[in-house]
């Protein structure tokens, strides 16, 4: 291991210093946990920097755009710029605010998704904890941030933030249902709700969850943009209708916070996606940790490309159709996915006596295609008896176009 | 170590808060999270007994699911119960609900 | 006082706290926060009971879905409600006498009892929440398969019979 | 196993000091000069009407109701998805059969025509 291996190298010979200082055993654990604990906190808020800088380049480059140019090379310090100005602001809070859920709001909103990373696996052995109920946890911290959306837009005393908590609700909780189905479908591959174990599940090529259960693989990323709160489904921040929605009145660093808190989280999701279904930190060479890291590092930077590119390509989708898209196609997918899974699991297990055959894969892949070439025929024969939608609107009578009688008579003169 | 008796006497305080919720508030929503304090007493009592007297057997954990699945439905249709009667009534205060006194 | 006593009992003051505040505070939404800490010290209370699956089922369930829930009634049903004024209803000391008397009554009768001293049993660390043992019982019919179904029929009735009393087109 | 909250229990605390350390500074270095205007709630410029608290749609709480449903749906799969290795096929069934009943609840709800946004 050795060099391949620094964070171990490091907590051995700390741990081996703290023994040697003396200090019990008890001590040095909470000493050694608390430095874990600082380690992934602040890589994740210093990686933010990092991504709110890509983002606005990537953004700007797939919109024929510089982006951010000149404070340092390629742009690199324009965050930490933002930030200094962000900090030197007034921070002003409206009348009528409740003060104290005020503030308490977006510090809440950075706690639900910091505390996601204590289960994340960086790469073998290299894990905050490994809680054997890693799934439920994410879910359940997750839960925070919606609290957190709902009290900020209800202490703000303001209409538009109140009404973007409200909408808050319409989406992140019913976007909620269909990701914790999809979930559903790795635990009940791997037998595990660690995500240091579902990682270890997917060690072969083959048995790479995304080609067992491509659909939910996919519900699950659609739903966590969802829950992300992220263009196509802005609707809680919809600039154009409630101009920021929930944090409307936040300004200064705790919009900074709100701000850094979505953007972590964005990046999260894609964490999330890639170990759950991509294998993790797996790759060639990933006994070495450093590797197994840097596979991880770039599978993950792959899935937030994409999150990004999904934020730049896609316009906002209608609040009535964000719904029926939750509830009549999200939902009921999941649960077909999960049934089928569930059911085939079985009998392959049953069939060929264990689960470590190439046939998994290939059955479950097969059965994903096949339900998804299902709801595709049951969504085109919906369409075709739907009646056909009118594009352009009716001619209405503020906004007539010129008419074409109205050209000038007098030019015979 | 913590004696089994610490956890029974903390369900009894979060039993006995809940109670003086359900009986002292005025309004329905109030004493609806009253009930969810005492269902939460009734929780920990039923983890701690497990977790002291049997933590080989499943029955207190299973116990504890079902009652989070009994309070979920009680919470669900019981708001639901307290939205409709504002709608009716424009009212939420349980002492206005008099319709079926004489 | 080994430290995990001292965490039991912030633990259990904070939790006795939030809940005081429950049933105390004016401002309705400001209770369903409230109700939320208390939640979610239970959930604290649970994983030092080492059932960290009910922690986190705790959260998701109760903070997750179920304060929510009740911060929507909270500010569906707010327009007659202010925040000003009594909450409490005219009989409120006889409701904390009673209270307080049950409490007296229940500590002493718990202090009374034999088994309330011991001490946690030692159990190997893999007996203790094992989740895949808990989900084989769900569905076990020698164990708890019929709680198990009537509770989806539990859930179901509840989300019909909420849907028909909450819902009416006009 | 209280080891592995340990680790989430200090996860909190720096939680939560890492987003408060920037507002207390921010709080400390910024200029503080509140006036009535700048005060005001915002609303793209024009004068506030009314309170904040209009009358919202029970439709709102359809949604989180359905949601808590399925929440604890999922809460009792997840044990189940766990154990699935030792699972005979008709315990794979009774979870299946668990879904089923649920999803009814979602049909109902479907043809009462509740999920329609009005």
């Amino acid at each position: 291991m050795g060099i391949l291996d620094p964070i171990s190298l490091i907590a051995d010979w700390l741990e081996g210093l703290f023994m040697g200082w003396g200090w019990p055993a008890g001590l040095v654990n909470l000493v050694m946990t608390f430095l874990g604990v600082f380690l992934v906190a602040n890589f994740g808020m210093l990686y933010v920097i990092f991504l709110i800088w890509l983002e606005r380049k990537l953004a700007a480059r797939m919109q024929d755009r510089i982006g951010p140019n000149r404070v340092g090379p390629y742009g690199l310090f324009q965050t930490i710029a933002d930030i200094l100005k962000l900090f030197t602001k007034e921070d002003t809070t409206p009348d009528g605010a409740d003060k104290v859920i005020f503030n308490l709001a977006p510090i809440l909103a950075v706690v639900s998704v910091l505390m996601i990373w204590a289960v994340v696996p960086f790469a073998e052995g290299w894990i905050g904890t490994d809680l054997n109920v890693g799934v439920l946890y994410i879910v359940a911290v997750g839960s925070f941030g919606i609290v957190a959306t709902l009290i900020a837009g209800w202490s703000s005393n303001n209409k538009f933030a109140l009404l973007g908590a409200f909408r808050t609700v319409a989406q992140l909780v019913s976007y909620e249902v269909p990701m914790v189905l999809s979930l559903l479908v790795p635990v009940l591959l791997a037998r595990n709700m660690g995500l240091g174990s579902i990682v270890e599940a997917q060690s072969s090529w083959y048995s790479i969850f995304f080609f067992m259960a491509p659909i939910a693989a996919l519900i699950f990323f659609i739903s966590s943009i969802a829950e992300v709160g992220r263009t196509p489904f802005d609707l809680l921040e919809a600039e154009s209708e409630i101009v920021a929605g929930f944090h409307i009145e936040y300004s200064g660093a705790k919009f900074a916070m709100i701000f850094a808190a979505e953007f972590l989280h964005a990046f999260t999701i894609s964490v999330l996606t890639i170990t759950l279904f991509f294998g993790g930190w797996q790759g060639w060479g990933d006994q070495f940790p450093l590797v197994g890291w840097a596979w991880f590092m770039t599978k993950a930077m792959l899935a937030y490309f994409t999150v990004a590119w999904v934020r730049t390509t896609l316009p906002r989708i209608r609040i009535d159709h964000m719904l029926d898209y939750n509830w009549k196609f999200l939902t009921p997918l999941a649960l077909a996915v999960l049934v089928v899974t569930a059911l085939l699991d079985r009998l392959i297990i049953d069939g060929f006596g264990t689960d470590n055959t190439p046939w998994r894969p290939a059955i479950l892949f097969a059965a994903n295609l096949l339900i998804g070439w299902v709801t595709v025929v049951l969504l085109r024969r919906r369409a075709a008896q739907r009646p056909p939608r009118q594009v352009v609107g009716a001619p209405r009578p503020v906004a007539r176009p010129p008419q074409p009688e109205a050209e000038p008579e007098a030019a015979g003169d | 170590m913590i004696p089994l008796s610490w956890y029974l006497i903390l369900a009894a305080g979060l039993f006995c808060l809940g109670l003086y919720g359900v009986l002292a508030r005025k309004n329905a929503v109030a004493i609806l999270m009253g009930i969810e304090l005492m269902l939460n007493a009734v929780n920990i009592n039923l983890v701690a007994f497990w977790r002291y007297q049997h933590p080989l057997e499943l029955a207190g954990q299973v116990f504890a699911i079902i009652v989070f699945a009994v309070s979920a439905a009680e919470v669900a249709v019981g708001l639901a119960l307290v939205i409709s009667l504002y709608r009716r009534r424009r009212s939420v205060v349980a002492e206005n609900m008099d319709l079926l006194r004489w | 006082m080994t430290p995990i006593q001292v965490l039991f009992i912030l633990t259990s003051l904070s939790l006795l706290v939030s809940a005081f505040m429950v049933v105390t505070t004016r401002n309705l939404v400001r209770a369903a926060l409230w109700l939320i800490s208390s939640l979610f010290m239970v959930a604290v209370v649970f994983v030092l009971l080492d059932a960290g699956f009910l922690a986190v089922v705790q959260v998701v369930v109760y903070i997750g879905a179920i304060a929510i829930l009740f911060i929507f009634a909270v500010m569906l049903t707010r327009k007659v409600m202010q925040d000003t004024g009594p909450q409490s209803n005219s009989q409120w000391w006889v409701a904390g006498l009673f209270s307080l008397l049950l409490f007296g009554g229940l500590s002493w009768i718990i202090l009374g009892w034999g088994g309330a001293a011991q001490t946690v049993p030692r159990v190997t660390a893999g007996d203790l929440d094992n989740i895949s043992d808990l989900g084989r019982a769900l569905v076990d019919p020698a164990g708890y398969v019929v709680p198990f179904e009537v509770a989806s029929v539990l859930l179901l009735a509840a989300l019909i019979g909420a849907i028909v009393v909450a819902w009416d087109r006009n | 196993m209280l080891d592995n909250w340990l680790f989430v229990g200090l996860m909190i605390g720096v939680a939560i000091v890492f987003p408060v350390g920037p507002i207390v500074l921010a709080h400390l270095i910024g200029p503080r000069r509140p006036n009535r205007i700048k005060s005001e709630t915002y609303e793209c410029g024009i004068e506030t009407v009314g309170e904040t608290w209009v009358q919202f749609k029970v439709q709102y709480y359809i949604y989180a109701l359905v949601f808590l449903i399925f929440d604890i749906e999922a809460v009792f799969l997840f044990p189940w998805a766990v154990a699935f290795d030792q699972l005979a096929l008709y315990a794979v069934l009774e979870g299946i059969l668990f879904i089923i009943i649920l999803f009814g609840g979602l049909v109902y709800a479907w043809n009462r025509g509740i999920l329609e946004w009005a």
